[in-house]
């Protein structure tokens, strides 16, 4: 059923129950083009005074495309815009429109996966606010006039010799970077300063001063056996999670041939994700990290028995030594990674890594990634010259400095002074509204591109749909003002055959391999030639580590990285994987500081750095370091505005901004410069109560495996976790229990089932975003939230036990579990819930009449209820919906379905062709988006399917199992590879 | 005339009744104008219903996300209110057909209007049931009728299939019943009443009775049957009800008690709301001697014997849930206690066991006021054993992720007045237009306790 | 019950009392006598008189006995079809036929056929029905009076010796009354 | 005889009651049914002369219900692979081409009113040529078939084993316009998957599935 055309204000009649989703007939916005694109398609229509249902039109094409079938779903490679990894694609496209992003497993790097950042990337497409068309001086403008006007005062500045800047991120795109040094270069004395918003300068600074070249070496995680973590996320936020993820989880499966675990240990000031993955976790002060990596290094250098000198160093911390055995022994299959913005440290970093020969091992220089460029040298350096008037020319894509970097106000102003500021921000961000230009940039999704994220991998980047504004690729925009009037399309082709047709040696003709690559998406060719020298120490000066009361951490959370996605409802309301709030930043502290402060979850606290002060609600993070206090950034973000009244209107209803109509709070303010490179590190000067009270939209409220103490505080044995040597002993096999009933029912065919790695599992919520954009799940808006109505299908169980240095975390993907004896079915009373012949628990929205008894019956909590009519009133964005899964209304049940839509498809496609369904055919969105791989879903029924291989494994355990439910979703047992 | 009277028995009705004066007595305050008392109390449960309807009315319109409830906790006010209101509705089926069937006479002065209660009673717990689904409009449904959709039926092992099945049967009988008490005093109203309105109403209501012995005989049958009919009725429905909660795989609510256990609290809280509106009505009507101290003490003393089982119950389900090893079941009566709704708990056992303990001295019974006041504790304790059973035991189960907690909005507070609202302005209209003492059964008890030697001399 | 015939008159005497007792007493007495009793009228049900006018009991049991065995029987053969024939639906892995599951229901109907048919009985057997007109010997009667009625059917009828018999059983009033 | 009246009365009552419950309630046609719609199309359409006379196969213009869960409506540029030369009634034209050769000279192009719209919605001139003055505009046709939006139907699994158009779109070669021919209600459905079962389908055994989510999602 195409039902995506019915238009909204329907008389609800049994046919009609749910609320429709688009009407595109009465929605001016890119019609034309978009009926050609879109197929057959049906426009809504009432009829006045009509006795049966309404008139439907049903407009055919006029001249079809010979290669589009109405209905049937194309997917097409490209290339992930959403961040700097360079993630692969394939785009679903069903009837002209993109409906869902999956991984592209041909992709080098990511191997099919996708974040949950990539995930959502495509509401952007969908964003009613983007700029539909150029702006001059923040009013509409046409391109013509924009271009004349801008290529005229550019002439003028190369006349007089201006300063022109073009301030961007790291760029993966070979064919933009050519182009921008092409328009540069017609500028005497002009610049392109690069910075990442999430900064790794230090690293390339230190690998200028070790190896004598500004690079970013690949980080191979699969190799790894030994990984020593210094404060680097890089299973969450950390240069390209997806990647690591997938390299980390690899270097950590028992059922690979051969089994693998590696050994992790996390040094980090917050719990982040890496940490909560780690096998040994311990907490330092960001202050204190310098000099455990210089005891380390000494350590290591002892037993090398290479002389380093570090000045005075007391005693060594005690997990040290230890740590420095396992590394020295796993020599060259070891890897040491740090995050810090301290180039000292990482030049440190560099020296054990290279000590312990792991340079061309797990570190590639000769293939370096191209994911962070940024210098932040450079940018200080610009920055300086905007104060003071000497930048004639600024142009910005791909980065908010006016958001990014800290006095933002200041770096507004200056940017105002600019003669020619041109931004090409696709949405009215805080640095665009204060250039005199914008110049829209395309979605992504809609232009011609490309991307080598490490040398040597080329990525590329197809339109899956016409720009649905009048908006225009970069590339496009920078060749104009040079005289230069070509597509974006030949461009990149041109590109191609230059500087990367060359670099490979199989394909004789152009035309076939750029086919072969854009049908790919993913090629390999040879690297670009860098010219790295040998390592060699250079003298490290260490100043002491200035102490303090409270130390300050700014960190990307998973969802919303620095912000750059703000305007995305989804991640907004993704709850964070760690603290599992949504909708809003906060102060995190330890218990003990929390308790030494007298402050609580929701206390909102004021706090000094740097001269600025920031005010928000306390949150109580365990396995935080005691002196710090971290706060998230990417929040208070301008495109927040927009979210002042999402979520159902009703008497009680809350708004989801503060008062100041943004959602949470600014943090980079509190960022500075310091030793050349952008600090998110500081010494927090004061900290304290106000006394006022902001309630955070948590989605987990009791967070540890224990009940309270006061109530007994047994363990709930929800999690199995064992040690390595336990896994690797083989565990007793848990009996079927006996059932009272007659085998009523038998499953000859297919039985659906599931198997999640509770091992692999790092609570990244990739799978949430992906379900949430499959499935149509809402978005409920904060004060829902925070009234525990969130709609996510499958959600992350976050447990603690212990804390501090001892405090471990297991993350659980959670979703209907499909039980055989489900609870649910037995107590409906219509049989709106009931099993299918194939072992999947049914949820039957139509029939639903809401009693909410078979949620009070689930043991495990996962079936979710439409309180309300969630809006769909932006039509635009309704867009995004998928048109095989029902748009569910008011007072109906809903859950996890195991992705039935992509079971019948399979099915019937399987039966058109006349082939059997093939292991792997069907993968649920979750499993499909999921970097480390952990969840397997399939025919329980086939003795050889991964699931069944999987379900045999001596790990394999059921939640609440002796419910004897007989749930359908195995859970693989966490292990940690240490003693207890 | 005189009249010895027995020493063995106190008789039932006080104050040497004859048969005309009985029918003066309970038919004047139908005949006189309605007091201001009655105004002011009518009004004041008007407003209260309105306030309900205003409250449901925005339910419907908007959703239920309207009230407090989460994904956690599904049930609570609503649940809550509904067994609450069919526990009231136990006691007017008890007093009727059980105490009927025991020859316990002392029943004919209360029993129409604990009929009538039930009936109000069972009115506004059916309300709950249909506005807490998600689209009552699609009730209907409920019902096992062919259809379009091949025919799809219902799910006759779900409970609240059951439930359904259960009320509106118990609904029906208890009307039927009530109806049928209801004729011969109809007839006498018909019979007092002037040619209008009045008569010409009840003579349409009254079938023609013409007290002809033929028909009291098939009466009395009747009226037997039902009773026998309805005693088995009255404890299957609250059983059903608690089989909402005994079938299903929380913990807290999966327990083999439920059953005896809810029956004694309906009749227990029913008892109490009976004795509530009996001392009102007595005194506001003058039918003291009708509704005698004797009949106040005797349901005081039903009211301590359900409140002993009750307290019982209680401890039984502590005893079963340690005793019985389960990690979960231990902790949610541990968290039932002393968890973070442990206040409603401990309402609940002061309410109904600790304030009925001073039933067992005679004077305490003897004071009107303070029974009064009692059996107001034990109405406010019976609705929160069932907020404890419904919410309690919902907002911590198995997975500690889920857990949650719950607060009423001031929607499900409006819907709870408006429910009590409907259940006086339904009561007191009984007052004014039904005879509140079935007239014909005390005319059949006024000997008893007397006797006349050879009629009249 | 006031069986008339409009073909051929009809005459009875009626005596008014006040007393349960007397009205006991009588109605024995006069039964004794022989004499055919039209019907007694009674403001509440007095114990004994149905034995005292020889009145068979009530066969209602019955009816309620049958319909509720119907209902049941009924109702456990609809929840088998619905569940287990007419479309069998996999609930929660229970049996096609989870008989103990089908056992409230069952009962519910049951006690509701059992109930209201019989009540729709009683109406039926005694002729009653919604605006029915009543016919009254003495508003009286729904009060505080009880009727007696006899019918003169037959010559052995003797009026003079009822009247006495009435009176001595303190009979309010006595009076004989013709219709046609 | 009021007895006889009461009696009458109950037992008509019950009676009545009891049809309305175990009747054909299928028999009252109930809100959503839109079984016999026959709506006027913008272009008079005829299945009968196309499908019936002229023999078209369904999936000629129907091409998605092989492929696509929908069967589609064609685009005009299928209906001018034939009608680039038919442009008028078969009878018109052949009279046409027989006075023209009388009077020695070429044909003139007949084109009916009907085809005149198909030929405007392309914005062809009057040799039939792509005129791009004119304005295309696709030609709106008014949907017959179509279900809830909450049931999802595919043509690829029905057409594929085999299963008749005319089992579900009635005797279309004789329907000069459209009609819905069945309630297309989900006991209509149901019962047909229930005797395909049994029967399988032109002779070939299947299954088709009766669970919720064959076609609820």
């Amino acid at each position: 059923m195409t039902e995506y055309w019915k238009s909204l204000n329907e008389p609800s009649s049994e046919q009609d129950e749910f609320p429709e989703l688009l009407q595109i007939g009465s929605h001016g916005f890119g019609r034309r083009g978009f009926l050609k694109a879109a197929g057959f398609s049906f426009a809504g229509a009432m009829l006045a005074g009509c006795s049966r249902a309404p008139v439907e039109k049903a407009i055919p094409h006029l001249n079809k495309p010979e290669e589009i079938t109405p209905g049937v779903a194309y997917h097409y490679a490209s290339t992930c815009g959403a961040c700097s990894a360079g993630c692969g694609l394939l785009v679903k496209v069903r009837d002209g429109r993109p409906v869902k992003l999956e991984g592209n497993p041909q992709h080098a790097l990511s191997r099919g996966a996708l974040c949950a950042v990539g995930q959502a990337s495509i509401l952007g497409l969908y964003d009613s606010l983007r700029l539909k068309s150029p702006l001059r001086g923040g009013t509409q403008a046409g391109w013509e006039e924009v271009d004349r006007e801008i290529t005229a005062e550019l002439d003028a500045f190369r006349r007089d010799r201006k300063a022109v800047r073009f301030l961007s991120p790291a760029i993966l795109s070979p064919t933009l970077r050519h182009m921008i040094d092409r328009f540069l270069q017609g500028f005497p004395g002009a610049r392109h300063v690069v910075y990442d918003p999430l900064s790794c300068s230090a690293i390339l600074d230190a690998h200028q001063a070790t190896h004598g070249a500004r690079v970013l070496p690949h980080y191979r995680f699969e190799r790894a056996e030994v990984i020593a973590g210094f404060d680097a996320d890089f299973l969450g936020t950390w240069i390209s999670p997806v990647e690591f993820t997938a390299g980390y989880a690899a270097g950590r499966s028992l059922e690979g041939e051969p089994a693998r675990f590696s050994y992790h240990i996390q040094f980090e000031p917050r719990l982040s994700i890496t940490g909560s993955k780690a096998d040994r976790r311990i907490r330092v002060a960001p202050s204190e990290l310098e000099t455990v990596v210089a005891h380390l290094a000494a350590l290591i250098a002892m037993k090398a028995g290479a002389a380093l000198d570090l000045g005075p160093l007391g005693p060594p911390p005690a997990p040290l030594e230890p740590l420095a055995d396992r590394l020295w022994n796993a020599r060259g299959r070891s890897l040491v990674v740090s995050g810090s913005q301290d180039v000292t440290t990482q030049v440190l970093v560099n020296y054990l890594n290279h000590t312990l020969g792991n340079y061309g091992a797990t570190l590639d220089l000769d293939r370096p990634s191209a994911q962070r460029q940024g210098n932040d040298r450079q940018l200080e350096g610009l920055i300086g010259e905007l104060r003071e008037g000497q930048v004639a020319a600024l142009f910005v894509y791909g980065v908010n400095p006016v958001y990014d970097l800290p006095d933002g106000e200041a770096l507004a102003r200056a940017i105002q002074k600019v003669p020619l500021a041109v931004s090409f921000a696709e949405r009215l961000d805080e640095t665009a509204s204060v250039s005199r230009y914008v110049c829209p940039d395309h979605h992504y999704l809609e232009s011609w591109g490309d991307a080598e994220p490490v040398s040597g991998v080329l990525s590329l980047t197809q339109p899956v749909i016409r720009p649905l504004g009048d908006t225009r690729s970069v590339l496009e925009s920078l060749a104009a003002w040079q005289g230069i009037r070509k597509s974006a399309y030949d461009l990149s082709r041109e590109s191609w055959q230059a500087s990367v047709f060359p670099r490979q040696t199989q394909e004789k003709s152009f035309q076939t391999w750029s086919d072969k690559a854009v049908h790919d998406g993913c090629v390999e060719v040879a690297p670009a030639r860098t010219a790295i020298r040998p390592f060699s120490m250079v003298a490290v000066e260490r100043k002491p580590p200035a102490r303090a009361a409270f130390e300050l951490v700014l960190y990307p959370k998973a969802g919303m990285l620095d912000g750059r996605h703000a305007y995305n409802p989804w991640l907004q309301e993704l709850p964070d994987p760690i603290t599992k709030v949504t909708w809003d930043n906060y102060a995190c502290l330890s218990p003990t500081a929390a308790a030494n402060l007298g402050v609580s979850d929701g206390d909102v606290v004021r706090l000094e750095a740097r001269g600025k002060t920031l005010e928000l609600p306390a949150l109580i993070q365990p396995g935080q370091h005691d002196r710090v206090v971290a706060i998230a950034l990417g929040y208070g973000r301008k495109e927040t505005q927009r979210f002042a009244k999402i979520g159902p209107a009703w008497l009680h209803r809350r708004l989801s901004v503060g008062e100041d109509g943004y959602v949470g709070k600014a943090a980079s303010p509190l960022l500075a410069f310091s030793g050349s490179t952008l600090r998110y590190s500081a010494v927090c000067d004061k900290i304290g109560k106000t006394g006022r009270r902001q309630e955070l939209a948590a989605t987990q409220h009791h967070h540890n495996i224990h009940v309270p103490k006061e109530l007994g505080g047994e363990r709930r044995p929800v999690i199995e976790e064992r040690t390595l040597e336990e896994a690797r002993r083989r565990g007793p096999e848990t009996g079927h229990a006996a059932d009272l009933w007659p085998p009523d029912h038998a499953v000859p065919g297919q039985r659906w089932g599931m198997a999640i790695d509770l091992t692999a599992c790092t609570g990244c919520s990739a799978c949430v975003i992906a379900c949430q954009v499959e499935n149509n799940v809402p978005v409920v808006g904060k004060d829902e939230v925070r009234r525990q109505r969130e709609m996510h299908w499958i959600r992350l169980d976050r447990y603690y036990s212990g804390e501090g240095d001892s405090l471990t975390v297991a993350h659980q993907p959670m979703l209907c579990q499909h039980c055989e004896h489900a609870p649910c079915e037995t107590v409906c009373p219509v049989l709106a819930t009931v099993h299918s012949a194939d072992g999947l628990n049914q949820q039957v929205y139509n029939r639903c009449v809401g009693t909410r008894y078979c949620a009070n019956n689930c043991p495990y909590k996962v079936r979710r209820f439409n309180w309300f009519d969630y809006p769909h009133e932006d039509k635009l964005q309704n867009m995004v919906l998928n048109p095989d899964v029902t748009v569910r209304s008011r007072g109906v049940m809903e859950k996890c379905s195991f992705c039935i839509q992509r079971i019948q498809e399979a099915r019937i496609e399987a039966r058109r062709r006349g082939e059997e369904i093939e292991d792997g055919d069907i993968r649920t969105a979750c499993q499909q988006t999921c970097p480390a791989g952990a969840i397997v879903f399939g025919d329980m029924n086939d003795p050889e399917s991964r699931i069944s291989k999987l379900l045999e494994s001596p790990r394999r355990y059921h939640v609440l199992e002796d419910l004897n439910v007989l749930p359908s979703i195995g859970y693989l047992a966490l292990v940690r590879n240490r003693d207890t | 005339m005189a009249t010895v009277y027995s020493v063995l028995r106190r008789p039932l009705i006080e104050g040497d009744k004859s048969l005309s004066r009985v029918t003066e007595d309970v038919c004047a305050s139908m005949e006189r104008k309605p007091s201001a008392l009655w105004w002011g109390a009518f009004l004041a449960a008007l407003t209260a219903l309105l306030a309900g309807v205003a409250a449901v009315y925005h339910l419907l319109t908007t959703g239920i996300g309207t009230w407090g409830l989460n994904r956690t906790v599904g049930w609570a006010f609503d649940i809550t209110n509904f067994v609450f209101w069919i526990g009231i509705g136990h006691a007017g089926t008890l007093i009727s057909a059980i105490l009927f069937l025991f020859r316990q006479s002392w029943r004919t002065s209360v029993n129409r209007s604990a009929e009538a209660m039930t009936i109000f009673a069972v009115m506004c717990a059916g309300i709950f049931p249909l506005i807490h689904m998600g689209r009552p409009w699609l009730a209907f449904w409920m019902f096992p009728y062919p259809n379009s959709r091949g025919s799809l039926w219902i799910n006759f092992r779900s409970p609240l299939v059951w439930d359904f099945f259960a009320i509106s049967t118990y609904f029906t009988i208890s009307l039927v019943f009530w109806y049928m008490g209801l004729l011969p005093d109809l007839a006498t109203i018909r019979d007092r009443a002037r040619p209008g309105f009045r008569r010409s109403i009840t003579s349409f209501f009254c079938l023609g009775w013409d007290g002809s012995y033929r028909t009291w005989l098939h009466y009395e049958t009747v009226y037997k049957l039902l009773a026998g009919l309805a005693t088995p009725l009255v404890v299957s429905v609250h059983t059903i009800v608690s089989w909402d909660f005994a079938t299903s795989v929380i913990p807290g609510w999966h327990t083999t008690i439920l059953p005896p256990y809810f029956v004694a609290g309906a009749i227990f809280s029913g008892m109490s709301m009976v004795l509530t509106l009996m001392l009102v009505v007595r005194k506001a009507m003058r039918l003291e001697q009708y509704i005698t101290v004797d009949h106040v003490d005797k349901m005081c003393k039903l009211i301590l014997v359900t409140s002993m089982m009750v307290g019982l119950a209680y401890l039984t389900e502590f005893f079963t849930a340690a005793y019985s090893g389960n990690r979960y079941e231990r902790f949610a009566f541990i968290n039932r206690a002393l968890g973070p709704m442990g206040w409603s708990y401990w309402v609940m056992v002061v309410c109904n066991v600790l304030a009925p303990q001073m039933f067992w001295s005679k004077r305490l019974r003897g004071n009107l006021a303070l029974v009064f006041a009692i059996t107001v504790f034990v109405n406010i304790g019976m609705w929160f054993e069932r907020f404890v059973i419904v919410v309690t035991s919902l907002h911590r189960d198995y997975l500690p992720s889920s857990w949650s907690s719950y607060a009423p909005t001031s929607i499900e507070i409006a819907t709870l007045i408006g429910s009590f609202g409907l259940f006086f302005s339904c009561f007191l209209l009984f007052c004014r237009y039904i005879p509140v003492i079935a007239i014909s059964e005390v005319k059949g008890v006024l000997s008893y306790g007397r006797s006349r030697p050879g009629g009249r001399s | 019950m006031n069986r008339r015939h409009p073909s051929n008159t009809r005459r009875t005497l009626v005596g008014f009392f006040e007393d349960e007792q007397d009205i006991l007493a009588v109605t024995q007495e006069v039964r004794r006598a022989g004499f055919k009793i039209a019907d007694v009228f009674a403001p509440y049900a007095v114990h004994g008189l149905d034995r005292a006018m020889g009145l068979e009991p009530s066969r209602l049991p019955l009816v309620c006995f049958l319909l509720g065995v119907l209902g049941a029987a009924f109702k456990v053969w609809f929840e088998f079809w619905t569940t287990a024939s007419a479309w069998p639906i996999n609930v929660g892995g229970k049996p096609w036929n989870s008989l103990p599951a089908f056992v409230p229901v069952t009962f519910e109907v049951m006690v509701l056929f059992a109930g209201v048919s019989t009540v729709i009985a009683f109406f039926i057997v005694s002729r009653f029905w919604p605006g029915k007109k009543a016919f009254i010997f003495d508003p009286a009667v729904t009060n505080d009076r009880f009727v007696l009625v006899l019918e003169e059917t037959d010559a052995a009828f003797d009026p003079a010796r009822l009247r006495r018999l009435f009176h001595e059983h303190n009979a309010v009033h006595v009076e004989e009354r013709v219709e046609d | 005889m009021n007895q006889r009246v009461v009696t009458w009365v109950l037992v008509v009552g019950l009676g009545f009651s009891f049809f309305m419950l175990f009747g054909k309630v299928g028999a009252f046609r109930l809100p959503g049914n839109q079984q016999g719609y026959e709506p006027v199309q913008p272009i008079a359409y005829s299945h009968r002369l196309h499908a019936g006379e002229l023999q078209i196969a369904c999936l000629y213009c129907h091409s998605g219900a092989e492929l696509s869960r929908h069967a589609g409506i064609p685009s005009a540029n299928i209906c001018m692979n034939c009608h680039k030369f038919v442009t008028a009634t078969l009878g018109a034209m052949h009279a046409e081409d027989d006075v023209a050769q009388k009077e020695k000279r070429p044909p003139r192009r007949l084109v009916s009113s009907e085809l005149q719209k198909l030929y405007d919605a392309l914005g062809l001139n009057e040799n039939l040529e792509r005129d791009p003055a004119k304005e295309q505009k696709p030609v709106a046709w008014v949907r017959i078939h179509k279900l809830p939006d909450f049931a999802y139907f595919d043509h690829r699994a029905h057409v594929g084993v085999g299963v008749e158009c005319q089992q579900c779109h009635g005797q279309v070669t004789t329907m000069e316009r459209m009609r819905q021919a069945e309630d297309l209600s989900m006991g209509w459905c149901v019962n047909c998957h229930r005797d395909v079962n049994r029967t399988g389908v032109a002779g070939k055994p299947v299954q088709a599935s009766i669970d919720c989510q064959t076609c609820h999602y």
